[in-house]
């Protein structure tokens, strides 16, 4: 892999600058035209804890961070005591100087003098800027290609904060060229075959701008890791467009006041995580039963209770699908890829609305919290599909007491006409009880049947109609094995699956994207075509290979690989698993 | 212009005969009628309860929610609809049990709705049990040797939750529980209503004789300013809680709606694909 | 069957007194010694509404009601219109005069001026009891069988009060004797072969009972059908025995509440429905990390939302297993039968203590609100087991910083020794965190791979020494089926398996009494023995059965009976639909 | 007797440097030491939060609780086990926006504990929104534009709900703030104590230098009556809450552990099997 790619990492306290130094880097190259992929590591406290930044840096696209790096900015002792061990043998520690050097790896390693560097230039508070100096140095870039993601990035600060970064900057170049020659260029970029312009993009970003796009306006929301970032977007956005992001009192409030809010006609939504989830349940059987559009993005991280909060894990599948008591429809997506969390987003509130049913976008930490260069979104493809909604203007009068049939059970498919209130001769009911086609309460036998049926057919319409359930990648009819996985795993899974077949395996490789409706009998064709069948997940009760024996009758053996460390997958581990299993 | 029968559904309600909550669905529709709304111009949330049973008894946009909910939800519906008239419903355990988090951040959020809580000092429909408006003493099936928990003063809360409208009636006074709704809907910002509605089935105690012996109109207090939250308070604490009227209102604090700019951009009901340029603009962030 | 038992029904308004007279009528029976189950039916309004109670009186044990009965008492519409289609055709009702006739069915229909009877002995509000005297006669029995419950039920109101009753009593006697002789002791009693002393117990009241003899002093709780009367039972005994039952403001906090007190080493529970367990599902997640031994008895009722509160259905199994974020480690039992309601809700509290952490008792309306004649418990079985609890006489002395390894993951079983806060030298930490053997925080992997199999341990251990995960009625080896039930469809399955061997088809059956963790060996046995596989549960999703197929490898075809329409199961329809299927 | 000492437990706290919470911690441990408490009669009971962390940093028996939850953990906690000390810890978001109905309710039921709520206008621990206590116009990720919804105001809230006793104290007077808090145990029944702890990371305008500037002890406000509900309530208005020392404290209420009979009878401990006698007689109801 090395000759196609950088993996670069820094490693210090929080509240060291690191995320800033990894961010200006990243944007530096995402300009120059190259693949990204950065993911920060960090604890659960506020100031100091050892955190660290890793990138990518590639020719084509990468979904995720691998274990070792090539190139290690050291400014800790965490991160010369664990990051340290694994870099590449070839690999370069730029390791701050006042830190013992007792680094006995294969790693060339040389102490800089960071804070120096900074001090002299500028204050010792950049000593992160100066890092980034001998970064550029090594990766054979030069203060040009810096300069101007410097400038945007402080020129809020003033003119002179600019200038002193960049000298600051150059200073570090300047360092390895003067006091480590050997280091300059020595691990140069890949190259470009052709240039595409790029957004470098949070996932909790894209799918904040996938709510955006979709025209929804509304969030409520309470702060929560990793999901926050959703909100913070909104906020900053929402207004300008005539909506409005409401930081509210809990959870319960959040998810009840959105579901109010697209009973209303606006796109509203809500964005949390574990906890925030479990508090949810009760409203999302309430949007079930009254078939509103509510949509949540839910963003999971170590459980239960509150767990490793700062930690991967995909551990709420049950939760996300079963949490709610009673028998309820609604649809749980669940993106393999930042790109697929912008345009999950984006669908879930066409979705939400044609199927009047809540709409849940399953994301994990590191989906949400992981940094890719991604495609810009077709603008042409952002189709807004409101499903049934009912104007006034087909509307004949009522009067009182005359009720419009908003839960009609006479459509096949389920699904019956919504009418936005307000909207004259539109006058209906609703309720979390059982109740008629006007939305009266009923406990009438038939009517409970029919209701029942009429809210689970809008499912299986869906399921039948829903072309974007699987990722696949299945070239072969007969498979030694076929890799199947869930949410940001996808890359790492892809790689596996590549290094496998180049050593001769027929490996296929499916991602789940819609775990409710669950695609069984899509799923199922590939599983009969595998020799074996294994199930990558984050969590130790094997969710997903339950959901697949939950729905496919003789099912057989799934060979499950957990992970639930808090940590994300790497392709080195997952490649062993693979092996061992095969 | 509307009139009563506009708003009546002929859905025989499953209270019981003499239950309080009928003169507040009657003063409801006497209100909205004066109020000069449609049917289809009201929307009415309701929590759930015998109280929450509400929605259900009035032509209009009705939506029966979840227990103690009704608050955030109703928020939510105006925001995203502010055209409508959002009155919300619901009963002393719904908004002052289970949903008093949601009352209190309400009221301090200040969005123009309006908040009718009938009040019967017990759970209605899970058939009797104390609720925190309950006196103390009050026994009931989870209380059979009396209430130990002090009351939570509605007034007192609201007061101390910043609301800027309390209005406080009585199912026996059809006419003034009218006009009280008619003001509260008028205000600009969240009004609350505490309704005194007996349970006449549960509740043996506090009945519409009770009320009646003990309530006091503001009108009747001499000087009583509605203006003045400090005065309000002592006449509260004074006569506890027992008073009917337009007992509190402030008319400095901007709605949510204002002081958000909703007020005047309020673009949510438009679901559309984003302009061009627009798009464009939101990409400038990730490059 | 009709020779072995009579099925007595009563109709009319809520209000109308309906339930005190099947209470007295199966009071009474009780003392004679025979058999009872009685149920009613009723709607989510206050006073007034349809409502019926059917009793069924027999010389064995049986666990529900049939749609059927012998006699029927109408004093509505309703009864008239809907229950008198339902009697046999040899059957008797006894219709209140001031109700139109137009009756056009089989059964023999006499009007009988109730209100005027009772208004003539006492007031018109005693028609209930004029009801009772004609039923009293048409099933062979005398005033003096009945005195003494009316005593009893009355004296608290004085004695005049229990004259008037009785006087009203007599008087419906006499009216059948004088004024419709052919139907005196036209309807007799099944011969009593031996007379035991039983209990008529409401289902709730036994698992409140349950709860109480296995020492659970502590309830928080919030109203909720069908769950209060748990609650309104441990109210009224609590107190006595030095406890208490708190009504608090939600069940969040009912929930954290008993938490708390069981963490405090109180056995302590709660019981909710519907709505209730998803608000807790927070809380119980908490529990499960922390591992603190809380009871929550779970009555289903009709699902989604607010749904069909006084309905019947079993559509929580999802969420009572699946509805807490993250691997949660928890026990979910799932009695078949009033009785193992109360011994069900007994031994909760022994696990929950010998494996620290929740346990759910998931009942449903049915066994909630049913009304049982049931063997006295047997006070000699009733062991109290508290697990590992560490008594400050066994604690070295420690003193700050040293902590107690509370979470100590040195048990190949899982179970480490817990401590009630209070006791010296055991000082430790609890926290909804993942956390090391002390119970501080900690983010490391190892610690947290450790303590996520720690918890996962001990639901291993359990199942493995359990012994109550199946009611097994399955005599064949080599079965034509096997019908998997659970909660209370047991005597309804039973009786229908029953009839289904009579007719020479060899029938298995299973209940299953243990869904978490999910007993899928010893079923696996069950399913491996039978041709058929008939699922039979109360929702429309077929929960159950997705959980038989989730945990079963290479599951064959489960066939589904599923019913939602809210009402209970009756032999009758059970019984075509297994044919159907078979 | 135990020593400051023996209430710490070597774990260094994940605390900012400078957090206010350093200051409420060690006058905790300060405050217990001077009531004569060992380690293990005191358990901390807390919610969600930078002040969340609390009970880890203290060498007795702690529980972290959720999120807002902490309150009726610890009121099942000293049901079950009166003998122990229970104090309760918190933020101001896990106290007054998700917790805001277990508190209010907490303190009505007036069961004897202690609360202190940690209160920095601001989410610390998800790094910096605002909280129901952040002040107009506040700044912050979720208002970037500065805070819209009036603050609750806690000593209002608390009156309001019934408190029998209300503390208010700064991290910067450490002295005042262990009497207080020893006041507070004391006090038999619910005991509220709100410290301003100031967030040094996120709060940059309710700084230490802010508070100083702006709190007022009230023993220094001449006349000042903690047992006048009324006039308290009025000091509370004027100097909109920011004032310290014992606001407010109601001897005359009983405590729930009182006015139950638990504090005569409490047998939650003793988990036996039911006497023959006590079972026989529970059977008699289902004959
Ligand atoms: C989450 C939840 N908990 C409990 C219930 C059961 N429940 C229905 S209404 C009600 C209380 C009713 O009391 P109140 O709000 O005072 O209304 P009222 O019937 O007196 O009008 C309760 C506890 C529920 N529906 N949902
Ligand atoms: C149910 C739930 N929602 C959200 C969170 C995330 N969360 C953790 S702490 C916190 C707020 C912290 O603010 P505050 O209570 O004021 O405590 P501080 O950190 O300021 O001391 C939030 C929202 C959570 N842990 N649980
Ligand atoms: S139970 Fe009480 S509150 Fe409910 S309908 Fe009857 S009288 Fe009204
Ligand atoms: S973020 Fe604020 S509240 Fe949290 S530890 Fe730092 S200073 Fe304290
Ligand atoms: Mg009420
Ligand atoms: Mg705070």
């Amino acid at each position: 892999m090395k000759s196609r790619e950088i993996t670069w990492q820094a490693g210090g306290q929080q509240g060291e600058g690191l995320e800033s130094l990894g961010e200006i880097l990243a944007s530096a190259l995402n300009h120059l035209g190259y693949e990204l992929y950065g993911f920060r590591q960090f604890s659960s406290r506020i100031k100091g804890g050892h955190t660290n930044y890793k990138l990518r840096i590639a020719a084509k696209a990468v979904g995720t961070i691998h274990k070792s790096c090539d190139l290690l900015i050291a400014l800790d002792k965490d991160t010369m005591q664990n990051e340290a061990l694994n870099i590449q043998e070839q690999g370069i520690i730029l390791v701050d100087s006042i830190l013992a050097q007792d680094y006995s790896g294969q790693a060339r390693c040389v102490a800089i003098p960071f804070k120096d560097i900074a001090q002299k230039h500028g204050s010792q508070l950049q000593k992160n800027i100066a890092a980034l100096g001998c970064t550029v140095a090594v990766l054979g870039l030069t203060e040009e290609d810096l300069e101007e993601t410097l400038r945007k990035k402080f020129i809020a600060k003033g003119a002179e904060v600019v200038a002193e970064n960049v000298a600051v900057l150059k200073a570090g170049i300047e360092y390895i060229k003067t006091e480590v020659p050997s280091l300059l260029g020595v691990l140069p970029l890949p190259e470009l075959k052709h240039k595409e312009q790029h957004l470098f993009i949070l996932g909790n970003e894209a799918m904040g701008f996938g709510a955006l796009s979709a025209g929804a306006k509304f969030m409520a929301a309470y702060p929560i890791t990793p999901a926050s970032e959703v909100m913070e977007y909104m906020v900053k956005k929402a207004r300008k467009l005539g909506g409005q992001m409401l930081q509210v009192e809990d959870e319960i409030a959040a998810c009840t006041m959105a579901t109010g809010a697209a009973y209303g006609g606006a796109r509203a939504f809500t964005a949390t995580s574990g906890p925030g989830l479990s508090l949810m349940s009760e409203t999302i059987g309430l949007a079930a039963m009254t078939e509103t559009p509510l949509v949540i993005v839910h963003s999971q991280r170590g459980g239960p209770s509150t767990g490793l909060p700062t930690k991967h894990e995909q551990s709420d599948v049950f939760a996300a699908l079963y949490n709610t008591h009673g028998d309820t429809a609604k649809i749980v997506l669940s993106p393999s890829t930042i790109e697929e969390g912008f345009y999950d987003t984006f669908e879930a509130f066409n979705l939400a609305e044609e199927y009047q049913c809540p709409v849940i976008v399953l994301a994990d930490l590191q989906l949400s919290l992981g940094k890719q260069t991604m495609l810009i979104p077709e603008y042409d493809k952002m189709e807004i599909r409101r499903g049934n909604i009912v104007e006034a203007s087909s509307l004949p009068p009522i009067k009182a007491p005359e009720y419009f049939p908003r839960y009609s059970v006479a459509q096949t498919d389920g699904i019956s006409g919504r009418i936005i209130p307000g909207t004259p001769n539109g006058i209906c009911l609703g309720t979390g009880l059982e109740h008629d086609e006007s939305g009266r309460p009923t406990e009438a036998k038939d009517m409970r049947i029919k209701q029942t049926e009429k809210r689970l057919q809008k499912m299986k319409t869906f399921l039948a109609n829903y072309k974007k359930a699987l990722a696949v990648d299945a070239p072969y009819s007969e498979a030694d094995a076929l890799v199947i996985g869930m949410t940001s795993t996808r890359s790492c899974i892809a790689e596996v699956v590549e290094i496998l077949r180049q050593e001769g395996k027929k490996i296929n490789h499916v991602q789940v994207r819609l775990l409710l409706p669950f695609p069984a009998k899509e799923l199922e064709q590939y599983i009969r075509q595998a020799k074996k069948i294994i199930v990558v997940e984050h969590n130790a009760t094997a969710q997903l290979a339950g959901l697949i024996r939950m729905h496919i009758e003789q099912c057989p053996h799934l060979e499950n690989i957990l992970q639930y460390d808090g940590d994300i997958m790497y392709t080195e581990q997952l490649l062993a698993s693979c092996k061992e299993v095969l | 212009m509307a009139v009563l029968q506009d708003f009546k559904n002929n859905v025989k309600p499953n209270w019981c005969p003499g239950c309080g909550d009928y003169a507040v669905q009657m003063a409801l529709q006497k209100a909205v009628v004066q109020l000069g709304m449609e049917p289809h111009e009201l929307a009415l949330v309701c929590g759930i309860g015998c109280s929450g049973r509400f929605s259900g008894y009035i032509y209009a946009y009705g939506m029966h929610t979840t227990h103690g909910r009704a608050l955030p939800f109703a928020q939510g519906l105006k925001l995203a609809n502010p055209k409508l008239n959002v009155i919300a419903c619901g009963g002393d355990g719904d908004g002052m049990a289970i949903g008093l988090g949601h009352t209190f951040h309400a009221i301090r959020r200040n969005i123009n709705i309006t908040y009718v809580l009938m009040d019967n000092h017990v759970y209605g429909l899970t058939k009797g049990q104390t609720s925190p408006r309950s006196d103390l003493g009050f026994k009931t099936k989870t209380t059979p040797t009396g209430n130990i928990e002090t009351p939570v003063s509605t007034l007192e809360m609201a007061l101390a939750a910043g609301a800027t409208f309390i209005g406080q009636g009585f199912s026996l006074q059809l006419q003034e529980l009218t006009d009280l709704l008619v003001a509260a809907v008028r205000h600009p910002g969240f009004s609350l209503v505490n309704v005194f509605s007996p349970c006449v089935t549960f509740n043996k105690v506090n009945t519409y004789e009770w009320f009646k012996d003990k309530l006091v109109d503001v009108k009747d207090i001499g000087g009583y300013d509605a203006g003045d939250k400090g005065a309000v308070l002592n006449h509260v604490l004074e006569h506890e809680g027992l008073l009917t009227g337009l007992l509190y209102e402030n008319l400095t604090k901007p709605s949510y709606e204002k002081i958000s700019g909703l007020a005047k951009n309020n673009q949510m009901q438009s679901v559309k694909k984003l302009a061009p340029d627009v798009f464009s603009e939101l990409l400038e962030d990730f490059y």
